[in-house]
């Protein structure tokens, strides 16, 4: 029976039952390729979104299978794109999906020769300490003339160009709370 | 024996199945910009393997070659502009497999790897090939390559995945300046003749051609034809591809002939040798 | 920048690609070349009751069919797929044809083989040996169309000459492998074999260099210059050898055949890798398109 | 102009290559022939940092041949307006304006302004001088016009004089433009405005990294104000920005003077009282700038929350003050004199990505502590054993006490948020996946970073705590533990009523408290309650101008003083250009895009006396933004370095200043220290040392400083290795190999590059004298996939004094032939 089957798909058969004489077209198909299809068919979701590398914003959809970003192309409905991307947007998926990302903490102390694991939790609560620290050490009430001022100068901040808005809006809002002025990002660079 | 020149193709086109449109690439290069988008689309979509960077000091191209792992590769030409002399002129191509319409890869293969899809292109299926290498040597553009570590063949399958559902190929949805466009190949050949015009006479590049947008070429045309600024070998492609296979008749029957005088010098010496 | 180079190329790289094929495919073309002129020989020794010639021709052609294959095989970049060189029939491909030839010729020699042994009728014997022997020539002729059938400008350019010199250089080697293998009393036609088929091969492709033109460069040149050299001397020799010495002394006509071999598959390796060579530098297809 | 659209930004240089091919014409002024000169109908190659003397030869030439768009330039700008008497002009004072102060190296403008007023600028220096004591502008008409534009002193005869010299034969002596090419370029765009057509200029850092590089594009915009190009489709000067969130990083305002929506940071001697400290800045004047106290006091709402009372002046009291530029080259400087000992970098790589790289690695290596939060382990976090420092074996990780936190970080494909693009527009991204491992957004990072603190500190009374303990920081979480939501925060941003309705635009936005608006410019984003940036209406279902697609601040506008695109009666200027006009049946502004006027001012409306901000303004005054509506050809305040564009050559110059005795912009920010050295300028003796000119750049192939290309292989391998360009006569006088390698010196470092020898660059002549540029692209450092020097390392810091942006578009060099010593860098 088996045999038999495999036997009608013979492609060299094919090439006559199917009228295919030279064998140059579909009897010349695999089982496999008769069922291709593309990967973004199969996925649970499609995500719009916005891409991260320069100013131009074009649009870009994310495809979702089992949680994880399988192919990010160009969105056809943005009016500024038109579902096109450069080179780097083209990329976005191996940016967001590269086994070389950064996924643990990583602490360095002081003359420290290696990287050290912490966990996100003691890392945020060694630099919170640090801020304080820094921050009551240093801290400006008023000027000479005593004029106030109300800031330290001994923390700085840069980078925002890369990040969302409400990202940057929370930032300089703790920032200007804890009078820290040095806040910068790339549009000085 | 007489070789019937490029211009009268003898061999009758292998139809495909389906009888669907013929779709295809029109890649306009007086718009390229050298982005590469192209290059990245078609490895993301297509899961190619990267190749070792390696820096070459020819203009800003890096890839160099169409290959087993470059299914578009985009070539860079600096020189002194042609017209005044004065200032330069910078030359982007975007090359890609010419899914020709008498693909020498294709009727070479002795697997049936290499098939004409529904949509007349020319696709490798990964699950037949077995790297006997032979469409290597049979491809007139130097496109389809053996992987080393893999031992199989691989071109550009104009995204064969995507066209099954609609969508078009990875490298032409990028291409921010649609340099590569994907269509019904007609449309693409009446679109490409008006532009060329305008490339010609607005533009005033007097090398301005289509290359292989005529069915009556070498290989009967291609399904991913280009609009050139200058000589197809400027930009590292054949001049003039012919179809290897348009005197195949000729060939067996040199071969025939060869044959038999080999059967018959044998007999002869059998015969002579006897006394 | 682009060199001003004439004809222009792109930074000098390759247009067309140099061959996938590795060492065991000029091989074949001489072991599967050779097998396929000793079928001949074998039908025609049959038919001239020369049992002697008959049997020897036809085994040293049956241990030919059997070497080729494992060459072919060995050359594929996954031999594991092998039997899909029978999955389809492709007319259009002469390695399509040549696999299923070889088939073929491989099956009816070890029919006709296995029939003498087991003493099945002579007619049946007769019968596969005469399928051998139509396949054989073809055998040894195909790969010429194998390799006019590419791109590459020094094939390509001679695709009508090869096929000559490739079936002068298996009945040269044919006749040479009986001159190594058989007793020198019944080698005269085994001789001629020689020297007629080393005076067709070389004759065919001094016309083929002729007809290339510039395209013949890689020829003079390299590797493929050496071995040209290398395939050239030898024939050359042994036929003359075979010619002279071969006709009373034993030794002379096996040296003499040893170097026909020598050339023939030289001659085989000269020009796969000359292939090479033509596909290396991009002028000779710009100039054989230009 | 000092941009590589193709390159930078591909994907919008389509609408580019479209415009070309319906007749556009495309010119590409710039020092190297780039891929976007390489589609262009022209190039014309530049010496780097002679942009003003070219524009302002454009400015001359359009005065001298009255190529200027009449009608426009009397009634939109302030041609017509007077100037103080005692303004003197660099034609008079040899390259200085009146007002210069040698000891502070600065100006004071009380002489620039206009005569008898005071006037406040719209961005930049906000405060005028003695604006308390004298009368402030307010309204559209200043208190002396002349409407014939003759009066020695209008702004019109001014700007003439101050052009005079910038002539054709000028031009090529300082630009070596020929004078044919610019002849055809100055007739090209003449040709391409006024009522049918209109020109547009697109620019980059390659206008903004020059030590006046604000006056770069200053004087772009008198251009185009002059020949009537602003406001109007196809028109107007247009910013690329390089990341996709750069615009909105400057409007929420990660930026050390300005808060969001770019209210001024109180300085220290600013008035202490809120009132005053609005009049001061602006609040007084005409235009929207006069509401600054709403839009103050929306934001101190939405920052303190409850806690924002008339009685602590809605926490006015809270905010720090400034004492000079606090710019983040300044904080570089504190950390290497150790003043900074705290340092937070967020997706940014300071150590390869800013001018003077090896002092930024001086200033990392001086730190108490350091938190680097980035997809990658870049070169900021890895300084410390991983630098050009310790591998020159001039260090030793045992050596650096600093103490480093690498956090990773969620991208943007796990996480919702709003980028704001080049053109002003917010277009919202949805979370795709849930970040791997440690990685957390920022949005995560800030807020449970201020949650520690606020809990650490509630603990201790201390007074100095008030201002962020008080804080606002209630926000609802997306899960217990997770991030806030970012549609919450964007509403904040966008702001709401007493009732908690979001606001429907910035003409909501209150001073008396009763409104919360975190970003009066973003107000309406959130009209109605739903987030307008997340709309993703397709441009096949829309106008042109795809009003439904994102949302633009302000209100939506995609075209800003677009009122300017009608005439001052309300009519288009031509069919062909139909944008905004007024409809009299409906009494209101009609158009394709967001009018970006009051909706049913009528055109000749007239101000009531003693009308304020907007309703200061008469109905043909487009630039509503401006405190007389109207704009400004002369600038009487808001740069810090002139009222006019001046050409000044670059710190560091082959050249000597062709055009006024003063060599460079007397204002710009040096900083003599040893280990900030300058390289002598033309004349000056060593400066042949470095007789090359040196310039940066990016490829498409890579991103910035390579943070987020660096590490892919895909882009790796596509620009594999650092290079340098140079012409086949510098690599023939210097003996470079194609192929090759070159090392490029400057005393701040020498650096290696692969020898790109090209034909796109070109040697450009000045008289008997070469110049010779050297083009370096700036995506290499000593990480990731592809490995190279790093470009920035060769530049000194020297600053625009205006907006604090380093010169790295313009210095001098050595180039050699060969690898540097392996001995090190520095």
């Amino acid at each position: 029976m088996a045999i038999r089957r495999s036997l009608r798909m013979w492609p060299a058969l094919r090439q006559l039952t199917e009228n295919d004489l030279l064998g140059l077209g579909t009897a010349a198909t695999s089982e496999k390729t008769r069922s291709l299809q593309a990967r973004t068919e199969t996925a649970d979701r499609v995500v719009p979104s916005i891409c991260p590398y320069c100013a131009v914003g074009c649009g870009q959809l994310v495809y979702v299978r089992d949680q994880r970003v399988i192919q990010i192309e160009g969105d056809p409905a943005s009016p500024l794109s038109r579902g096109r991307l450069c080179p780097k947007g083209s990329a976005t998926k191996e940016l967001v999906t590269s086994p070389l990302r950064q996924t643990t903490v990583r602490y360095r102390r002081p003359h420290g020769t290696a990287w050290e694991e912490i966990s996100l939790d003691q890392a945020m609560d060694m630099i919170a300490d640090r801020l304080i620290k820094t921050r009551a050490d240093t801290f400006e009430e008023v000027d000479q003339q005593g004029r106030p001022l109300r800031r330290t100068m001994a923390i700085a901040s840069l980078g925002g160009a890369t990040i969302d808005n409400e990202e940057n809006y929370l930032w300089r809002k703790l920032m200007v709370g804890l009078g820290v002025v040095q806040v910068e990002n790339q549009a000085r660079i | 024996m007489t070789i019937s020149s490029p211009r009268q193709a003898s061999v009758p086109l292998p139809m495909w199945q389906g009888g669907g449109t013929r779709m295809g690439f029109f890649t306009d290069t007086s718009i390229c910009i050298g982005c590469k988008a192209c290059e990245v689309a078609c490895k993301e979509w297509n899961d190619v393997p990267d190749l070792d960077p390696s820096w070459s000091g020819n203009s800003y191209d890096n890839t160099l070659r169409l290959g087993a792992s470059s299914w578009r590769h985009v070539a860079f030409v600096e020189r002194p502009r042609p017209d005044t002399g004065v200032g330069v002129q910078w030359l982007m191509s975007s090359d890609v497999c010419k899914h020709c319409t008498r693909a020498a890869c294709m009727e070479v293969c002795p697997t049936g790897a290499i098939f004409r899809t529904e949509f007349g292109t020319v696709v490798v299926q990964e699950d037949v090939c077995n790297g006997c290498g032979y469409c290597v040597s049979a491809c007139p553009f130097g496109v389809i390559e053996r992987r080393a570590d893999d031992g199989r063949a691989f071109k550009c399958t104009l995204c064969y995945d995507r066209l099954k559902v609609g969508e078009q190929p990875a490298c032409a949805k990028a291409c921010p300046t649609q340099s590569i466009q994907f269509g019904p190949l007609d449309e693409l050949r009446e679109r490409a003749g008006a532009r060329l015009e305008v490339v010609k006479n607005e533009s005033g590049h007097e090398m301005a051609q289509l290359y292989g947008a005529d069915e009556t070429d070498g290989v009967g045309g291609f399904g991913a034809f280009f609009l050139l600024l200058d000589a197809p070998e400027v930009y590292g492609m054949p001049p003039a591809p012919s179809y290897q296979r348009r005197d195949v008749a000729t060939m067996w029957a040199a071969a025939s002939v060869a044959a038999g005088v080999l059967l018959g010098g044998v007999a002869g010496a059998i015969v002579w040798g006897r006394r | 920048m682009v060199p001003a180079a004439n004809p222009r190329s792109y930074y000098g790289l390759p247009i067309v690609k140099r061959p996938a094929w590795t060492q065991e495919v000029p091989w074949y073309f001489f072991v599967g070349g050779t097998s396929g002129a000793l079928a001949a020989t074998s039908m025609v020794a049959r038919w001239s009751a020369n049992a002697g010639l008959e049997r020897r021709a036809r085994r040293l052609a049956l241990a030919g069919a059997l070497i080729s294959p494992a060459l072919l095989i060995s050359d594929l970049g996954r031999p594991s797929r092998f039997l899909n060189m029978l999955r389809v029939f492709r007319p259009t491909s002469p390695m399509s044809v040549g696999s299923w030839t070889l088939a073929g010729f491989g099956s009816a020699l070890g029919a006709a083989e296995t029939a003498e042994l087991v003493g099945l009728p002579a007619a049946m014997v007769g019968t596969a040996e005469v399928a051998a022997g139509v396949l054989g020539p073809i055998l040894s002729t195909y790969t010429a169309v194998l390799l006019g059938d590419t791109a590459n400008p020094i094939w390509r350019g001679a695709r009508h000459l090869l096929p000559f010199v490739f079936s002068g250089s298996s009945m040269a080697s044919a006749g040479g492998a009986l001159c190594v293998a058989g007793p020198v009393g019944d080698l005269r036609s085994a001789r001629l074999m020689v020297v007629a088929g080393t005076a067709v091969e070389q004759l065919s492709f001094f016309a083929m260099e002729r007809q290339l033109g510039a395209l013949a460069e890689p020829y003079a040149e390299g590797r493929a210059g050496t071995l040209n050299t290398i395939q050239r001397a030898s024939s050359l020799l042994g036929a003359a050898l075979i010619a002279t010495l071969g006709r009373r002394s034993r030794l002379g006509a096996a040296v003499g055949g040893a170097l026909t071999l020598v050339g023939s598959a030289a001659l085989r390796q000269c020009i796969y890798r000359a292939g090479f060579q033509s596909a290396e530098d991009p002028t000779y297809l710009v100039r054989s398109q230009s | 102009m000092g941009s590589n659209m193709a390159e930078c930004h591909p994907v919008a240089f389509q609408w580019v290559v479209e415009a070309k091919q319906n007749g556009g014409k495309l010119i590409h002024v710039d020092p190297r022939f780039t891929r976007t000169s390489a589609l262009a109908d022209r190039h014309i190659p530049i010496r780097a940092g002679s942009d003003i003397a070219f524009l302002g030869g454009l400015i001359h030439y359009v005065l001298e041949h009255q190529r200027y768009f009449p009608e426009y330039v009397r009634s939109y700008t302030n041609a017509a307006t007077i100037i103080d008497e005692r303004f003197l002009d660099t034609e008079d004072l040899d390259g200085f304006f009146s007002g210069w102060n040698p000891k502070e190296r600065r100006y004071d403008n009380s002489s620039w302004q206009y005569a008898g007023g005071v006037i406040h600028a719209a961005a930049g220096q906000r405060t005028a001088p003695g604006a308390l004591e004298r009368a402030t502008v307010v309204g559209g008409s200043p208190p002396q016009e002349d409407p014939t534009l003759q009066h020695p002193r209008c702004v019109f005869q001014l700007l003439t004089r101050h052009f005079e010299r910038y002539t054709p034969e000028m031009v090529e002596k300082v630009t070596g433009v020929s004078r044919a090419a610019f002849l055809e370029l100055a007739q090209t765009i003449c040709d391409n405005s006024g009522r049918e057509r209109t020109t547009a200029f697109v620019y980059a850092v390659g206008w903004t990294q020059h030590t006046a590089g604000a006056q770069f594009i200053r004087t772009a915009a008198i251009l185009q104000l002059l020949l009537g190009n602003m406001g109007r489709t196809g028109g107007g000067i247009l910013a690329l920005r390089g990341h996709a969130n750069i615009q909105g990083a400057t409007d929420i305002a990660t930026l050390f003077d300005v808060l969001p929506g770019y209210i001024p940071v109180p300085k220290v001697d600013d008035p202490t009282d809120l009132g005053e400290f609005c009049s001061l800045n602006g609040g007084a004047a005409g235009g929207y700038w006069g509401n600054l106290q709403n839009y103050l006091v929306s934001l101190l709402k939405a920052y303190w929350g409850d806690a924002a009372t008339a009685d602590n002046q809605y926490g006015f009291e809270y905010l720090h003050r400034l004492t000079g530029d606090h710019s983040t080259y300044q904080s570089t400087l504190g950390m290497v004199d150790k003043t900074v000992r705290g340092f937070f970098v967020l997706g940014e790589n300071p150590a390869v990505g800013s001018a003077h790289g090896g002092l930024h690695r001086k200033g990392l290596r001086n730190l108490e502590w350091l938190v680097v939060r980035d997809l990658y382990e870049i070169e900021t976090a890895s300084f410390w054993y991983d630098s050009p420092e310790i591998a020159s074996g001039e260090l030793r990780p045992e050596d650096i006490d600093t103490e480093v936190f690498l956090l990773p970080a969620a991208a943007h494909t796990e996480k919702s948020g709003s980028f704001t693009n080049t053109q002003r527009l917010l277009q919202w991204h949805e979370q795709a996946v849930e970040p791997p491992g440690d990685c957390r957004s920022e949005l995560w990072f800030a807020y449970w970073l201020g949650e520690r603190i606020r809990r650490k500190l509630a603990q201790r009374e201390d007074p100095r705590d008030a201002a962020i303990l008080k804080l606002n920081w209630n926000y609802p979480l997306l899960q217990p533990g997770g991030d806030p939501d970012p549609h919450h925060v964007l509403r904040e941003i966008c702001g709401w009523d007493g009732q908690g309705t979001s606001l429907p635009g910035l003409g909501a936005v209150r001073g008396d408290g009763s409104t919360t608006c975190g970003c009066w410019i973003y107000a309406g984003a959130f009209a109605g309650g739903t987030n307008l940036t997340s709309r993703r209406r397709p441009h096949w279902e829309q106008n042109w101008v795809a009003l439904d697609w994102g949302w633009a601040w302000p209100m939506n506008r995609r075209i800003l003083y677009n009122r300017a695109s009608a005439d001052p009666e309300g009519r288009p200027w031509s069919e062909r250009k139909r944008y905004v006009e007024w409809d009299e049946k409906t009494c209101r502004w009609i158009g394709p895009d967001t009018p970006d006027f009051p909706l049913d001012r009528r055109p000749d409306f007239q101000p009531s006396p003693g009308a304020t901000a907007e309703n200061s303004l008469s109905g043909d005054r487009p630039f509503i933004m401006q405190s007389d509506g109207r704009g400004w050809l002369f600038a009487p305040s808001g740069l810090v370095d002139g009222p006019l564009p001046t050409h000044y050559e670059p710190q560091e110059s082959p050249l000597r200043n062709a055009l006024y005795e003063q060599e460079r912009n007397p204002g710009r920010q040096l900083f003599r220290r040893v280990d900030n050295p300058y390289h002598p300028s033309a004349g000056e003796p060593g400066s042949e040392e470095f007789p090359f000119v040196v310039t940066t750049y990016r490829l498409t192939e890579h991103h910035t400083a390579g943070g987020m290309s660096r590490f892919l292989s895909r882009l790796s391998q596509l620009q594999p290795e650092m290079f340098c360009e140079v012409s086949p006569e510098l690599a023939a006088e210097r003996g470079l190999r194609p192929g090759g390698w070159a090392t490029i010196v400057t005393l701040r470092a020498s650096i290696e590059a692969r020898v790109l020898v090209t034909p796109r660059v070109t040697a450009l002549k000045f008289g008997n004298r070469t110049v010779h540029q050297v083009g370096l692209p700036y995506h290499w450092g000593s990480r990731g996939l592809v490995r190279g020097d790093s470009a920035n390392d060769v530049f000194p810091l020297v600053l625009d004094p205006n907006v604090h942006i380093q010169e790295v578009k313009a210095a001098t060099c050595d180039i050699r032939p060969g690898r540097r010593p392996r001995g090190g860098i520095s």
